[in-house]
């Protein structure tokens, strides 16, 4: 069993800045990540940070654009934190380092984005993640923060009082994925899950495929309230094969969209009279999918998004990485042919729900990035909004853990009221998760010491991964791509009451055959077999969370679109949804 | 970490040597070449034409000067060589001295040479 | 823990069909190179015959008489020789080329074309080498 | 120059275009991108002729290697035939082969756009990211093997240890001892320095460049392209100051740091973020000598 004092699960810009600011804090921390810290998602962000930097700018304003963005279902502690602190994080990143663009006087970079009312978007060219990432790994490495790499977190070791808001969380439970130990990670202050997005619920999506949503469902298990899951945001133009992102910018440079019979369908099908091409996400995306239920489709799954009129010359010079882009992954020339494009999953607003300074329900757990839902975004997410919700809540989380004082939270979490998802009545009886793994074994020890919950939740995993490499049974990616199809299916865009319903019984469903899922490889190394079908669990759970939070969301509100409810409540506060009751 | 860059070599002289020969070997290896064989044919080298030749003393310090450089850089060309195939430790200081050793010897045979020809006693 | 599995040699000139411009001159380079000081020993070697023909007589030597000139006379009686003197010059020629291209890289011009003055290096050899085919070959027969 | 930017507007567009202006690197992507449809002109004809003999299905040769399963430690080669789609990359063809055929099948891979490094290979001999490479540019059987150079772990998964080290021995990271006054004052940097560092930032930790480089194959502590890389882009970053350029120009120059590349360029042909790795590794070269010069 290791030991530290905060242990950070997941590497990537939340994670990294959480360790950084623990360890400064004074804590003795360590990062848990299944993959390589460089090789987390955030990479993949471009667009950039939104910080109020300028004198003609402010907090305020940020927060302003930010609530307004979120449908005002965003919450204000949270919203002002991450406005007000952004600045001073970004700062210190370029103080690391960090490679932002620059203007003629030296100074950062801001441009304009969609939702803000000042030009407050850092960048640094159009890989502002990578940028980042990098820039606080080697913080990082500089401080020689411990990090156990290529470490896949199973379940977290929790105490199991009835109450989960009594409950402790005193550590995590990893495989080593090069060796296949299993070891029990005590934390003696705290547990930090940033475990970033779950695109891998929809089968396509901008997220990496190691987006899985493993902490989310880890603390859903453990009995953490999930919040706002049912606001998923889609991207109307990823390429069709990867889901690879092509930018706003190709349609801001004059790009159209066509449907298979050749029709201008935004204008010709009236789906955006006034602003075409350019109307927001959701309203583009939700015509594209029309496009192709009707019948309309290229392939019957996507549309065309033609640049070639913009001519070769403009082309090269605003968009040449599109062409890149199309061509590398789509095997599309984007100045002879248009290119195919389906909007894609891309951000998950909700998750784990956290208050302004990253703790969760349970005690010693804590949540930030995309996992966690402070509850910045709301029903939709400004672009460039991700990005600051990382450093500012990272750090927040990991000062916090390592005990640092930060003041009485405002954000109430876990509520016990509201805890059942509304007063919405399930017509179908879901799925059951069961207990986590890793809960003590007996139930009555609920005095039992932290080595002890940490030693029985590792022996569970290690019987788990027995049982699992031992028998026959099911290989997981069958059941991955089940979910993924209904997932995509029916909560995807569009969302109806009927087929709502008939997911979470599918989901049941495919739950009773997860139950005789099996791994096939037995090897003891990189077996990513294995890691797929505990995944896929992951991904089982947190698909189920999501789709009783969009059954229980009883409105059209930001990234939300119901069939049955095409108004917006009158109701500003989001209600939470329950995780299931441990049986 | 640190260990990894304990032993520094100072700023990359031989590297730098390596390239200045190269220069200089560029314009007299041209030369040589050019006087040897298209202005002198092969076929008509004799004693006599050598030590003619050889008996000025430029183009004898030039001779000489070429030698040494020619030597060096491809002496210490193949030592580089070696070197980035990996040669470490023992093996490497054994033929390290080795190579000194077969470029002392060939410069003083060298001399010895051109001695001769320039009628230098000390052959 | 686990064992490793080196591919070793195989893996690097096995797959030299993949090789790129760079790679070639790389190889090509070193070969030269090595030719070229193998050739300095031999070289120094023929010509120390030298240091014995100085003492001989003054007319041996005019008359070229002489184991220098002897052995040089012989030597390039042969056509083989001949012929290698031919492959002498181009492995020299194209060093040169070559390092002079090295050399170049080193101050930092020429990279985007590295390939084409690799191709370049290439072709001037072949030409000069075939260009002094005759004088290289005069009076052997 | 950019490259996808999901939520920009049309203004942003101009901004980026202007701070950046066309680079070495975009050159050579231009170039690069013009071979390339030159291979796929060729292919597309050649396609044309396969489609012909009913062949719609892509033949993948993948090495299998796993040191813990009897039959499977002495290295081979599986075949897979996976039906081609348009658009399919190497990592395309791999997934579908695991998911269909063999569950076993283990190859790392998370983001499949080319920013998390994880998937780089040996395909049909030569080092390739799977996710950046499109199978109808490849000829047939494509053979995959992981990256030369490397301890094999397990069929396309190598040993990354080393690789990790040796970037972490240039001391990769931001130091400076100039730091603005202000908590909020940013350290100014003006546009060319930025553009000067630019390429060397975009380095994603693949290890193609130091698996194609024979000197890293034949010395283990050569520090290799991709740290030399690191270390170009701190060593050139004016924020940092003289004095710590010193201590970088030191840590470049050892005995296992820039003096020994010999400038095959392999590393340059192979890099999938188009970095000029022997431009970088040259220019520090130079400015070895002409700081060791002032001291002669
Ligand atoms: C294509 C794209 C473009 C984007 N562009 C922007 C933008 O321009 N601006 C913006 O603000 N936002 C943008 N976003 C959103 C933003 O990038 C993400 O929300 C953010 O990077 C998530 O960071 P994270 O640290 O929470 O998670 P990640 O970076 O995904 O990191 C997750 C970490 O958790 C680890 N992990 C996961 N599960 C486990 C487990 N079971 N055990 C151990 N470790 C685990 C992983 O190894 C990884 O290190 C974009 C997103 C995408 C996909
Ligand atoms: C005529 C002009 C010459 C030029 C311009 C030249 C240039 C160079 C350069 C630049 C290198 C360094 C390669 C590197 O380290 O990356 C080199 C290597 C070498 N040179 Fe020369 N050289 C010349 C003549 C010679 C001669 C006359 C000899 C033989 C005595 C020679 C033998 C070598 C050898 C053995 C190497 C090492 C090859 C290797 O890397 O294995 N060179 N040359
Ligand atoms: S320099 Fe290029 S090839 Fe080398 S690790 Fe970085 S991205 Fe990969
Ligand atoms: S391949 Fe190796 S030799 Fe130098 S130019 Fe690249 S590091
Ligand atoms: S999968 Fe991330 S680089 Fe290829």
């Amino acid at each position: 069993m290791y030991e530290h004092d905060v242990v950070v699960v997941g590497a990537g810009g939340a994670g990294l800045r959480a360790a950084i600011a623990a360890q400064e804090a004074g804590a003795d921390v360590a990062m848990v990540s299944k993959l390589h810290p460089v090789r987390s998602h955030t990479g993949a962000a471009e667009g950039g940070i939104n910080a109020a930097l300028r004198d003609a700018d402010s907090w305020e304003d940020h927060a302003y654009d930010t609530m307004k963005g979120s449908d005002y279902l965003g919450d204000a502690p949270a919203v002002e934190a991450l406005c007000r602190e952004s600045p001073e994080e970004v700062i210190r990143l370029e103080h690391w380092g960090m490679p932002f663009s620059r203007e003629d006087d030296g100074r950062v970079s801001q441009r304009p984005f969609g939702g803000l009312s000042f030009p407050r978007t850092t960048y640094a060219g159009a890989e502002t993640g990578h940028q980042m990432l990098h820039t606080m790994y080697e913080q990082v490495v500089k401080r020689g923060i411990t990090v156990y790499d290529e470490w896949h977190v199973m379940d977290l070791a929790v105490t199991d009082e009835d109450d989960p808001a009594e409950r402790t969380c005193h550590g995590v439970v990893g495989y080593d994925i090069q060796s296949g130990e299993v070891s029990g990670f005590r934390a003696n202050n705290g547990v930090i899950l940033a475990t970033g997005g779950m695109g891998q619920v929809f089968d396509h999506t901008t997220n990496a495929v190691a987006n899985t949503g493993d902490g989310v469902a880890m603390a859903y298990r453990a009995g953490v309230p999930m919040e706002d899951m049912e606001f998923i945001q889609f991207h109307p133009t990823t390429l069709p094969s990867t889901g690879v992102l092509i930018s706003e910018g190709v349609r801001g440079e004059g790009g159209i969209l066509y449907n298979e019979d050749g029709e201008r369908f935004l204008f010709e099908r009236g789906y955006a009279n006034n602003d075409g091409e350019l109307a927001s996400r959701d309203v583009v995306s939700r015509a594209e999918l029309t496009e192709v239920n009707e019948g309309r489709g290229i392939e019957d799954e996507y549309v065309h998004l033609d640049m070639r009129h913009l001519g070769e010359e403009r082309i090269l010079d605003r968009l040449e990485n599109i062409l890149h882009l199309a061509e590398d992954f789509e095997g599309a020339d984007g100045l002879t042919e248009p290119m195919p494009v389906k909007p894609g999953q891309h951000y998950a607003m909700g998750g784990i729900e956290t208050n302004e300074h990253g703790e969760t329900a349970i005690g010693g757990l804590y949540a930030a990035g995309e996992c966690a839902c402070a509850s910045v975004h709301g029903a939709n997410r400004l672009g460039g909004n991700a990005l600051p919700e990382l450093i500012v809540f990272g750090k927040r989380a990991g000062r916090h853990a390592a005990g640092e004082e930060l003041g009485e939270a405002k954000i109430e979490t876990g509520r016990s009221g509201d805890w059942q998802p509304a007063d919405y009545e399930f017509g179908i009886e879901v799925g059951e998760t069961g207990r986590p793994d890793t809960a003590a074994a007996d139930g009555g020890a609920v005095a039992a010491d932290a080595e002890s919950v940490v030693g029985a939740a590792a022996d569970r995993a290690q019987e788990r991964v027995e049982e699992l490499l031992s028998r026959d049974g099911r290989n997981h990616a069958e059941i991955r791509s089940k979910v993924q199809e209904t997932m995509t299916a029916n909560v995807n865009v569009f969302r109806e009451e009927g087929r709502l319903e008939k997911t979470l019984a599918d989901l049941r469903e495919t739950r009773e055959a997860y139950k005789d899922i099996a791994v096939s490889d037995p090897s003891r190394t990189f077996n990513t077999d294995l890691i797929h079908t505990i995944e896929t669990r992951n991904i089982l759970d947190v698909a189920e969370a999501l789709t009783m939070g969009a059954l229980a969301r009883e409105e059209f509100r930001g990234a939300h679109w119901r069939k049955e409810h095409q108004e917006r409540r009158g109701c500003a506060r989001a209600w939470h949804l329950a995780p299931r009751p441990l049986p | 970490m640190a260990e990894r860059y304990s032993s520094f070599q100072k700023g990359g002289r031989m590297w730098l040597l390596q390239r200045v020969t190269a220069v200089f070997l560029l314009v007299v290896l041209a030369f040589h070449f050019f006087l040897l064989h298209f202005v002198h044919h092969a076929d008509e080298v004799s004693f006599l034409a050598s030590r003619g030749r050889m008996e000025s003393l430029s183009y004898y310090s030039l001779m000489i000067t070429f030698l040494v450089t020619a030597t060096f850089h491809g002496v210490n060309g193949v030592y580089n060589a070696l070197i980035n195939q990996g040669l470490t430790g023992t093996k490497r200081t054994v033929i390290k001295w080795t190579l000194v050793a077969a470029s002392v010897v060939l410069i003083v045979q060298g001399i010895r040479t051109a001695n001769a020809w320039a009628g230098i006693g000390l052959y | 823990m686990s064992q490793s599995y080196n591919r070793g040699l195989i893996e690097d000139f096995g797959r030299w069909r993949e090789f790129e411009a760079g790679m070639w001159a790389w190889i090509f380079h070193k070969f030269t190179g090595w030719v070229l000081i193998g050739y300095l020993f031999t070289h120094i070697a023929v010509l120390s015959t030298g240091i014995p023909a100085a003492g001989a007589t003054e007319a041996a030597v005019s008359a070229g008489n002489d184991v220098y000139t002897q052995t040089i006379v012989s030597l390039e009686g042969l056509l083989l020789v001949r012929v290698l003197e031919v492959g002498l010059l181009a492995v020299a020629v194209f060093h040169m080329l070559n390092g002079t291209r090295l050399l170049l890289t080193d101050l930092g011009i020429g990279l985007g074309a590295q390939d084409k003055s690799f191709y370049a290096s290439l072709i001037l050899t072949g030409a000069i080498t075939v260009a002094s085919v005759p004088t290289f070959i005069a009076g052997a027969f | 120059m950019s490259t996808q930017i999901p939520k920009q507007t049309e203004e942003s567009t101009e901004t980026d275009a202007k701070t950046e202006p066309a680079s070495k690197g975009d050159e050579r992507r231009a170039e690069k991108r013009r071979r390339a449809a030159e291979r796929r002109e060729q292919r597309q004809e050649e396609a044309a002729e396969k489609a012909a003999d009913d062949e719609s299905t892509v033949e993948l040769k993948v090495f299998r290697y796993d040191p813990q399963i009897e039959g499977k430690q002495e290295p081979r080669f599986d075949t897979f035939h996976v039906p081609f789609t348009k658009g399919m990359t190497v990592l395309d063809a791999l997934m579908y082969a695991r998911d269909t055929y063999d569950s076993s099948l283990t190859f790392r891979h998370s983001c499949r756009q080319a920013v998390c490094g994880s998937d780089a290979m040996f395909v049909n001999g030569g080092q390739k990211l799977a996710c950046k490479t499109q199978i109808a540019e490849l000829d047939e059987p494509v053979r995959v093997e992981p990256l030369p150079h490397a301890e094999g772990r397990k069929d396309l998964v190598v040993d990354m240890e080393h690789f990790y080290d040796q970037m972490e021995a240039v001391e990769p990271y931001f130091q400076t001892n100039e730091f603005p006054d202000g908590e909020l004052e940013e350290q100014r940097q003006d546009r060319e320095n930025r553009e000067k560092i630019k390429m060397s930032t975009r380095c994603i930790w693949c290890g193609a460049c130091m698996s194609s480089c024979n000197i890293a194959a034949g010395d283990n502590e050569y520090l290799g392209p991709a740290a030399i890389n690191k270390a170009y882009r701190f060593a050139m970053d004016d924020r940092e100051g003289e004095e710590i350029k010193q201590k970088r120009l030191e840590i470049i120059e050892q005995e296992h740091g820039v003096w020994r590349c010999q400038t095959q360029f392999s590393c340059t042909e192979v890099c999938p973020k188009d970095i000029p790795l022997t431009e970088h590794i040259q220019e520090l070269k130079r400015e070895a000598v002409k700081n060791n010069l002032k001291f002669w």
